[in-house]
């Protein structure tokens, strides 16, 4: 049974009762820096920071529903070597489960690191967002989300809602943190639960002094339960429609049609992590004539090439980790919906594994196993 | 005294030959290895699955080191090595000379197809009229006399099986290249005299034989045959045994001395059966029973025919021989008795193979032979024809009941689990290394049973099916039905292995197995011949390996102790011209014949298109290419071409590997820049589609060379020294082998003095006293200059540096710190007799182990002993160690007919779970029961009961599973066979880079094909350190372990192969994917530098990290992204 | 090797006490007493099965014979008709050189003593009688102890063995 | 051919018809039989259960008295029984030194000895493999054409020395058969056991094995045997095992040698077959039939 503790929240004025439990953590010098979203003073942009200073803490707002980008991507930078100090990482749960494939990648590690993450309910795509927040709000446009949610008027607001990516998401709460902050099954305005998963996060909130105990949590997981039924409901169809939508190699040529091969879904994904994707490399400089020879053949060349190749590789490569951010999407010049095509196809390939990407650092990744008798159908045999 | 490269004979190319060959090779001696068959591979061409894997995996054998002087392709197609001449089809008829310096004589089969012109197209097969049962298959389908041995070989020949061609010359003509000879001429030269004084059997053989195309004289006495034999020059003499007046054998004592080798066949009724077996002791070749069967009598002539147009008499000089013609089933159906062994659906383990086998006749569906129906239960029968006083067989086969458990386990994969199957056994002898984990998860994971209980007799049942009765559990008889009945047919020695006795001059043992020295089993009855595999006994995959290893060091040993030097490997790469530089020019030759095997395929216009895709290439139109003809006329229009690299479109590649190096070694073009292309097959079938496949497979072809990387492997640095740890038996063989071989060798043992664990053995269960062997081992170590013996001392460290070179640190017993630079090491830690808290040990003076009572027998210890009792597999193959330690059974019966010997009138209990007495074992086993040792077997779920009484007393329950009742016994010693432990490798494996198993033994590369090796280039292990064995087992496997080490030893440098992995190191983001991916343990990151590294020794170029790698930061020398993308593009061009 | 094979091929073995199997495993284990109060060996018809088939090669019914032998010469009276016929059966070689089935089937049956056996084979002796098969006479030739003297010298050897 | 003849005590009594169509037969043939002197009992299955050197020395007396005899010939012995002791007691007396000097010196009480070297031959391999099926077709008086033939074989005669024939699946009587006209019962059961001396103290589970060579052999017309024991079993209880099965298993059981003789033509006096327990009416009918039929001869 997970310890549980609790944030009193002030003046029913939830993000600044969170900035106080983070100043805590510098305070008590339980950890040297604190990677969390806040707010920038131009444009009421959200983005990621790492912060040592108390005070700067004032601006953070880890509950924004502002995603501008992955921040594993970031915590991976920040842990490829051994870090002298420990840090805590504020970050949602697909940010979190991208973290854990990375590790496994060899790409960080958890070593001196507490991740903590809030109950997600769901971000507005980037250009959305700036619409929702409005200029020079500051963290007012936060705490009037989470009021809507509360009074059952839901995410959507001026025109926009939260991604198709959040909607889908069926992992709202990230149960790999260290420490989740419990946003569910509590009154929010109220209380905030700080629920310890691990012993490592037990141990914080025992350094930290704050009072821990074994409290029951039904209430948060029917409240969970409900949250997750709709995603996956709403998950489902998504699903169908794509594959619908690509149910040949034509519709897929027409659903990927609007790449124009600037990578940016590359870029975007956190779980990507080749130092040079081999779509930049010399392979992919064709012979001028080659062009000329291709067209030749069927005709009429498509331009520019090896837009369809890109994403199937990405897929090979990637599907077994892709934990469903969808920043790939937000990335998009052009409205491609790459994460739905991205998680119908992960959601294959992670269920014939019986792997989840991002669940457990424990869980070996499908291609590093090998299994003398696994998909017989496939290999053709017995064997 | 004078130096001279090495030669060796290797007779028999199957699995034990193969191996003892490129070991052979490997160390730069000149190998002939011969097989009687048309084909190598022996009874493996005829396998697809093997334990454990299920697989096959014989291409692990091939050299890891210096790859490229061997094919790399599979071995049970054929094999190609620069130092191995294989010659198929031929036998080896006189040994004649001394140890270092032998004449050999080989006669080769006559060839009615020339192998130097046959294409394997398959055209003389099609109108053969002839249909018999096809051999390759068991004789589970049909095929003609003209056909191919072995469908999968590579080259792949036909050959005529004469016995059954009507020479109807169908074939001749359809040949397209001339291949076939039927040599009609010669048969009619062939003249045979028909002795008998029957005019009825007289005119019927001579009307037989002219048909089959001989010429014939008669005579009707004995007289009269020998006026016409000293007139003519007959071929072949028929005689009959009983004529009037001069009868038979006084006929042919007359003909022997006339004419020597003038082959006679006996010919008599059932009545004279056995004055035709005097006669064939007085010099006949055969007998024949009348009635005559034509086709056996047919058989017997075409055989005396063949041999005399066999292409005789081909003397080679070797210094040794090793003889590895393997071994034979029995054929169930022709034991005597009425077993029903000869129902349709009842079928040999090895016809069980090709049922299953997708080379097979079913194409590998698990059906019945008699209708094709499923086989959905399916039982299998061990001991037909093995422990079985009754066939003169009184040994274990050995390889059986694993064998039956793989096909159990096959029939449930074939059948989706489907098929149910029932194993009925005696003991179930899984005493290999992992093989009682294999049974356990056969058992309970797959669901295959195990019934301990002999059927005697297969009855027929409705519809095809069959009828068992049996004994179960409860001793009550049950009957069962079956679909399928597989018999685990008994191993036999090998058929040839009496005259290859004969012509090598070595004595057989009395079951016709090579007799070999007790301890050292591959030395034969004479000097400089040696036994190879289970030619010296019945022996699985694993063992023949070891013993082939065994053989080919100890005929390496004396061929250098004769003179005979190890060949200094040529030097590679300078060879070729390094045209890296220059831009590629490539020349592509079409051959013709291929086009006009494939219907016409317009050459001329294929050049055209492919000068179009590529216009700087060079088209040359040639034909024959394959043959010596064809390859000049293709060097001379190459010569002022200027190309540097080439193309073939040919037919079957795969016969090109020596050809290439041929070219190669003219043109002075690296191998790696010629290419040969199939254009053959894809011509076939399908239409219209010809040209444009044929077409495609160039382009590829075309690309593939032009991204070609022509640079040769690299080479690395290898200290020539080597280090045993361990100076036990193995030990000591192994640094004595090497040694003796020139190479220093140091020798680590942690005791005071060597001898390990045979020190506290006497003597072995044949009663061979372990003292004289291990004395003259350590005295041979001591006097050895070359050998540095260090006791009392320690490994504490070790490094490995690139190449292969090691720097180790020991400690030895004076508290100083030693280092030690070597090459290789061989790992021969042994182990120890494990120890046991069970069966009341340590609480009484009466229960103590097997080693402990050999000790107290030594000293008369079985004096006054009234009532004895054993337990075996104490602590033992059961989870903890879940092994079978292999010398316990044999323990116990050496000391239980030890005691009977001593004290007859003592009573000796053995419990057992199954008694583990495999191959000639057995024996002991018989005789133990015949001395009245008492066997009462238990299970591992009802163990004895053993409760200790007041003064130590010892009482025994348990529940005999005969008489289904409890039994009390009361010792007055109960002895523990509590098996091996290996000795603690505390951080070795780290130091060295091997693995150990979840038993605490060395974890060998590959258990059946690499059994010595392990992962990590140069560590090697043997003996009981490896697994459990017995002192000649140990011996046999530190010989093959050392022989190993001498491949590399024996080499200045070691040269990786051109084909490796190598990393881009710009791009590489340390995921480490690649790491868990390699799985030849040749790559490692590197903390100091944060790069990836390869061991280029240890990379197989398999390219499983270039796949895992998602952005080709790992890459394959020799299968570039760019190269293989547009290898890609070129097939998908025309589609 | 306790392989069963001699029980699977005997005829007798489902009216056995003890399977032949278990037969000779009391054997090994000295069970003497249990082995003569069965009747298991002299249910062997002497096939010959056991013999033919034992992958062994061991002499199984002639170790039924010895059993035979030894339960007799021990007195083991278990089985009550088996041993009085055969004795019968001797006695009457013994005295005429010949058997005379009548005549030891009389003495059998004053054997056995029991009044329902020779009853079950009224029926046969008056078919065998009604066909004239039955010798009621006395032997033609021959006489009493005909062969006495080739017995008491075979047991004497026996004995002296 | 001359062979010593050893027809043993059945054949005096109780199988008087097998050893007097044996003789017939064999003279009909052109052989020529000498009775052994003197012979005694060779002991049966009955001296091996008091003492196995005089299961031996019984036996071994008649050798003896055939090689006293100075004629050197193989022994007929048609009773299968008495074929293994002669046989048996061959064996151990040349392969047992010990053995051979205890029976000799049991013998000598009677000046007699044996020195081994006797080939005793069961009627069965005489018939089949010295004469063969050609004398039979060759002298056929009465075709058996239309009859259904089982051979029975038993046990004594294929085992434990598998002399003339397979000891589990023996045929050498399917020529024999075949010859006369008469068709061979395919069945499985020809060596399987009757229970022999366990007919007299084992009554239930001889009946049983029995019963079951009988129900094996349904649909045949006759079954022929070439021993007295087995003759007897198969005859005598028929009803009763009709009885305990529920189904009529009664069968005609014929003696080979009575069987080849009839269709040879030998008269019933060379038959006996009045003295066959079992016969069938419609049997005897077929056979007064064919007896009727004269076959042309040299088939």
């Amino acid at each position: 049974m997970s310890k549980i503790g609790k944030i009193t929240v002030k003046d029913r004025d939830t993000v600044s009762s969170l900035q106080d439990f983070l100043k805590l953590l510098l305070q008590k010098g339980a950890v040297e820096a604190v990677l969390v979203q806040q707010r920038l003073a131009i444009n009421n942009a959200v983005m990621p920071a790492l912060i040592t200073d108390i005070e700067n803490l004032g601006q953070a707002d880890p509950l924004a529903p502002a995603f501008a980008l992955n921040g594993a991507r970031m915590l991976s930078r920040l842990t490829r070597k051994p870090l002298d100090a420990p840090i805590a990482a504020v970050m949602r749960p697909c940010e979190i489960r991208a973290f854990v494939e990375l590790v496994k990648l060899k790409q960080g590690s958890v070593d001196n690191v507490i991740l903590i993450s809030a109950d997600c309910l769901g971000a507005y795509p980037n250009n959305d967002y700036a619409k929702v927040a409005g200029m020079g709000a500051g963290a007012e446009s936060t705490l009037s989300f989470y009021r809507n949610i509360i009074s059952g008027k839901g995410t959507a607001a001026q025109d926009a809602d939260i991604s198709p990516a959040c909607k889908s998401c069926e992992h709202p709460a990230a149960v790999n943190a260290d420490i989740t902050i419990g946003l569910l099954g509590t009154n929010m305005e109220e209380n905030l639960l700080l629920i310890a998963n691990t012993p490592k996060g037990e141990k914080l909130l025992a350094d930290l002094g704050v009072k821990v105990e074994d409290e029951p949590l039904d209430g948060r997981k029917s409240a969970l339960d409900a949250l997750v039924g709709e995603r996956i409901e709403y998950r489902d169809r998504m699903f169908a429609r794509t594959s619908e939508a690509v149910s040949s190699v034509e519709k897929l040529m027409g659903y990927l049609r609007a790449c124009v091969n600037c990578h940016n879904c590359r870029v975007a994904c956190p779980v990507c992590y080749c130092r040079e994707c081999v779509f930049t490399t010399d392979v992919f400089d064709h012979e001028p004539a080659q062009y000329l020879r291709w067209a030749k053949r069927r005709g009429a060349l498509k331009m520019p090439t090896d837009t369809v190749f890109f994403h199937l590789t990405r897929l090979a490569h990637m599907s077994a980790a892709c934990i469903g951010c969808g920043q790939c999407s937000n990335a998009c010049p052009n409205d491609v919906p790459v994460m739905e095509l991205f998680r119908t196809v992960a959601h294959g390939v992670q269920g014939a594994f019986g792997y989840g990407a991002g669940a457990s650092l424990e869980d070996e990744p499908p291609l590093s196993v090998f299994h003398e008798k696994e998909f017989c159908e496939v290999t053709g045999g017995h064997d | 005294m004078e130096t001279k490269t090495g030669r060796a004979l290797v007779i028999g190319a199957g699995i034990s030959g193969i191996r003892s060959a490129l070991d052979l090779a490997e160390m730069n001696y000149r190998v002939y290895l011969i097989d009687k068959s048309p084909h190598i591979g022996g009874i493996l061409s005829q396998l697809d699955y093997q334990f454990p894997t299920d697989h096959c995996g014989m291409c692990k054998m091939l050299p890891t080191i210096g790859r490229d002087a061997s094919s790399q392709f599979c071995l049970r197609k054929g094999l190609f090595h620069e130092n191995i001449e294989v010659l198929p089809g031929t036998e080896m008829i006189a040994l004649e000379g001394e140890p270092g310096n032998f004449k050999a004589t080989l006669d080769s089969a006559p060839t009615f197809i020339d192998p130097e012109k046959c294409i394997g197209c398959g055209l003389c097969s099609a109108p053969c009229p002839v249909s018999l049962p096809d051999t390759f298959n068991g004789g589970l389908a049909k095929r003609k006399a003209v056909h191919l041995p072995v469908p999968h070989n590579i080259p792949n020949r036909y050959t005529i099986d004469m016995a059954a061609c009507t020479r109807c010359g169908e074939c001749e003509k359809v040949c397209p290249t001339g291949a076939i000879d039927l040599k009609t001429e010669a048969r009619r030269a062939f003249k045979i005299l028909v002795v008998d004084d029957e005019l009825v059997v007289r005119d019927s053989l001579k009307e037989w034989l002219v048909v089959e195309g001989f010429s014939v004289d008669m005579a009707d006495s004995g007289a009269e045959a020998i006026d016409l034999v000293s007139a003519n020059e007959y071929g072949l003499v028929l005689l009959d045994v009983k004529m009037p007046g001069m009868d038979g054998v006084e006929a042919l004592q007359i003909i022997r001395e006339m004419k020597p080798d003038l082959p006679v066949l006996m010919m008599t009724a059932y009545a004279t059966v056995e004055t035709a077996v005097q006669a064939m002791k007085i010099g006949a070749a055969e007998y024949l029973m009348k009635p005559f069967d034509i086709e056996a009598l047919n058989a017997k002539v075409v055989q005396q025919y063949e041999s005399t147009v066999a292409v005789k008499g081909r003397v080679i000089e070797v210094g040794a021989v090793i003889m590895a013609t393997g071994s034979d089933f029995c054929d169930p159906a022709k034991i005597p008795g009425a077993f029903g062994y000869d129902y349709p659906n009842v079928v040999t383990g090895l016809q069980f193979e090709r049922i299953v086998s997708g080379s097979g006749p079913g194409a590998g569906k698990l059906v019945r032979p008699s209708d094709g129906k499923p086989a959905r239960k399916i039982a299998f029968l061990q001991c037909v024809g093995s422990r079985d006083l009754k066939q003169k067989a009184d040994y274990c086969s050995s390889v059986c009941c694993m064998f039956s458990i793989k096909e159990a386990l096959l029939a449930k994969a074939k059948s989706g689990g489907e098929a149910d199957t029932a194993i009925f056994y005696m003991d179930m002898r899984t005493f290999g290394k992992d093989f009682q984990r294999y049974r356990d998860s056969a058992e309970k994971e797959s669901g295959v049973r195990f019934i301990r209980s002999r059927i005697h007799t297969v009855e027929p049942d409705i519809d095809g099916r069959l009828s068992l009765h049996y004994v179960d559990g409860e001793g009550a008889m049950v009957e069962e039905i079956f679909d399928l009945v597989v018999l685990a047919a008994g191993q036999r020695a090998s058929k040839g292995a009496r005259e290859l006795a004969r012509s090598a001059g070595v004595e057989l043992n009395p079951a016709g197995f090579c007799r070999t020295d007790e301890l050292f089993q591959s030395k034969s009855s004479r000097e400089g011949v040696f036994a190879g595999g289970a030619i010296s006994g019945l022996k699985d995959i694993s063992e023949s390996v070891i013993q082939a290893g065994s053989a080919s060091l100890e005929a390496s040993r004396l061929i250098r102790s004769k003179g005979g030097t190890s060949r200094p490997p040529e030097p590679k790469g300078a060879l070729f011209k390094d045209s890296s530089r220059d831009l590629p020019r490539l020349a592509v030759a079409l051959c013709a014949c291929a086009s006009s095997l494939a219907g016409g395929l317009d050459l001329e216009a294929l050049g055209a298109a492919l000068s179009r895709w590529d216009p700087s290439i060079r088209v040359l139109q040639t034909e024959r290419v394959c043959t010596l003809a064809g390859k000049k006329s293709l060097l001379d229009s190459l010569r002022d071409t200027g190309c540097n690299m080439i193309s073939i479109g040919a037919c079957m590649p795969c016969l090109y590997g020596k050809m290439l190096l041929d070219l190669a070694r003219e043109t002075g073009l690296s191998p790696g820049l010629m290419d040969v292309v199939d254009i053959y097959t894809p011509a076939f079938g399908r239409g219209g589609q010809a040209e444009a496949r044929v077409q495609t497979a160039m382009k590829m072809s075309i690309e593939r060379l032009k991204g070609a990387d022509p640079a040769p492997g690299r080479s690395f640095n290898i200290i020539r020294k080597a280090l045993v740890i361990g100076g036990g038996i193995s030990g000591l063989t192994a640094a004595l082998a090497i040694a003796d071989h020139g190479f220093k060798v140091d020798l680590v043992e942690k005791e005071a003095d060597p001898g390990g664990l045979v020190r506290a053995i006497g003597s072995t269960i044949e009663g061979v006293a372990t003292s004289g062997v291990l004395g003259r081992l350590v005295s041979g170590v001591r006097a050895n200059s070359n050998i540095s013996l260090h006791t009392g001392a320690e490994v504490v460290g070790s490094k490995a540096y690139q190449g292969l070179s090691f720097l180790t640190t020991i400690k030895t017993g004076d508290g100083e710190t030693k280092q030690i630079d070597h090459g290789v090491t061989i790992l021969a830690t042994g182990g120890k007799e494990a120890a046991t808290r069970e069966y009341g040990f340590g609480q009484s003076g009466s229960v103590v182990t097997q080693h402990e009572l050999e000790g107290r027998l030594g000293n008369g210890g079985a004096v006054g002993l009234g009532v004895v009792a054993m337990i075996q597999c104490v602590g033992s193959r059961e989870e903890g160690r879940n092994y079978c330690s292999r010398i316990c059974c044999q323990t116990a019966l050496k000391n239980a007919l030890r005691i009977k010997k001593d004290n007859p009138e003592a009573k000796v209990y053995i419990f057992y779970r199954d008694i583990m007495t495999y191959g000639f074992l057995d024996a002991y086993y018989t005789k133990a029961r015949q001395e009245g040792v008492i066997f009462i077997r238990y299970s591992r779920d009802a163990k004895p009961e053993v409760t200790i009484g007041e003064g130590g007393k010892v009482t025994i329950v348990t529940r005999d599973p005969i008489l289904g009742r409890d039994i009390a016994i009361e010792p007055d010693l109960l002895v523990l066979g509590t098996g091996l432990a290996p000795n603690d490798l505390g951080r070795l494996g780290e130091y060295f880079g091997f693995e150990v198993n979840e038993d605490g033994f060395f974890r060998e590369a590959e258990y059946k094909w690499q059994p010595v090796d392990s992962k990590k280039r140069g560590v090697f292990a043997c003996g009981v350190a490896h697994s459990p064995r017995s002192i000649s087992e140990s011996i046999a496997m530190a010989q093959a372990a050392a022989q190993r080490a001498l491949v590399m030893l024996n080499r200045d440098v070691v040269e990786a192969g051109s084909v490796v992995a190598r990393v881009r190191h710009g791009l590489c983001s340390l995921c480490e994917r690649c790491i868990s991916a390699c799985p030849y343990g040749a790559r490692s990151r590197n903390e100091e530098n944060d790069r990836i590294e390869i061991d280029e020794l240890a990379c197989q170029g398999c390219g499983a990290c270039a796949a895992v790698c998602p952005n080709s930061a790992s890459v394959v020398r020799g299968f570039g992204d760019r190269q293989v993308m547009a290898m890609v593009d070129a097939a998908l061009e025309l589609i | 090797m306790q392989c069963g094979t001699c029980t699977g091929s005997c005829g007798s073995a489902a009216r056995m006490e003890h399977t032949p199997r278990q037969l000779w495993r009391m054997v090994q284990a000295g069970m003497k007493d249990e082995i003569f109060k069965s009747r298991t060996f002299w249910l062997c018809s002497s096939c010959y099965y056991c013999t033919l088939r034992c992958p062994r090669g061991l002499p199984l019914t002639d170790t039924m014979a010895a059993l035979k032998r030894v339960a007799v010469a021990e007195g083991y009276t278990t089985d009550r008709k088996s041993a009085p016929f055969y004795k019968a059966f001797l006695d009457s070689v013994r005295k005429y050189g010949r058997v005379r089935e009548s005549e030891m089937m009389a003495r059998y049956f004053l054997a056995v003593k029991n009044p329902a056996v020779p009853l079950s084979f009224v029926p046969l002796g008056m078919k065998l009688m009604a066909r004239g098969k039955m010798d009621l006479h006395m032997p033609g030739f021959g006489g009493r102890g005909k062969l006495d003297r080739l017995y008491r010298k075979v047991m004497e050897l026996e004995a002296a063995k | 051919m001359r062979y010593f003849y050893y027809p043993g005590c059945s054949l005096q009594h109780s199988a008087k018809e097998y050893d007097i169509s044996t003789r017939a037969l064999m003279r009909l043939l052109g052989h020529e039989l000498m009775e052994v002197d003197d012979w005694t009992c060779c002991g049966a299955s009955a001296a091996d259960t008091s003492s196995r050197l005089l299961s031996i020395a019984l036996p071994a007396r008649n050798l003896a008295l055939a090689q006293k005899s100075g004629v050197s010939a193989d022994i007929l012995v048609p009773c299968s029984s008495c074929y293994l002791n002669l046989r048996r007691a061959e064996d151990a007396m040349s392969r047992e030194s010990g053995t051979a000097d205890l029976v000799n010196r049991a013998l000598s009480e009677e000046s007699l000895s044996y020195s081994g070297g006797a080939r005793v031959r069961h009627l069965l391999d005489v018939l089949a493999n010295d004469m063969g099926a050609g004398p039979i077709a060759a002298g056929l008086r009465h075709s058996l054409s239309g009859l259904s033939v089982v051979p029975y074989y038993g046990c004594q005669a294929l085992r434990p020395f598998a002399d003339f024939d397979d000891p589990e699946r023996p045929r050498s009587m399917d020529a024999l058969i075949a010859a006369t006209g008469a068709s061979v019962f395919d069945w499985n059961m020809g060596a399987k056991c009757c229970g022999a001396g366990l007919m007299t103290t084992k009554k239930e589970l001889c009946l049983d094995l029995v019963a079951d060579i009988l129900d094996d052999a349904k649909g045949a017309d006759c079954i022929a045997t070439v021993c007295p024991m087995c003759q007897m079993n198969l005859e005598t209880s028929q009803k009763r095992i009709s009885k305990m099965r529920g189904r009529p298993l009664e069968i005609s059981i014929v003696y080979l040698p009575q069987l080849l003789g009839f269709s040879l033509g030998l008269p019933e006096a060379g038959l006996r077959l009045g003295l066959n327990l079992a016969l069938t009416r419609s049997f005897t009918g077929r056979l007064a039939a064919m007896s009727k039929q004269i076959a042309a001869p040299g088939r």
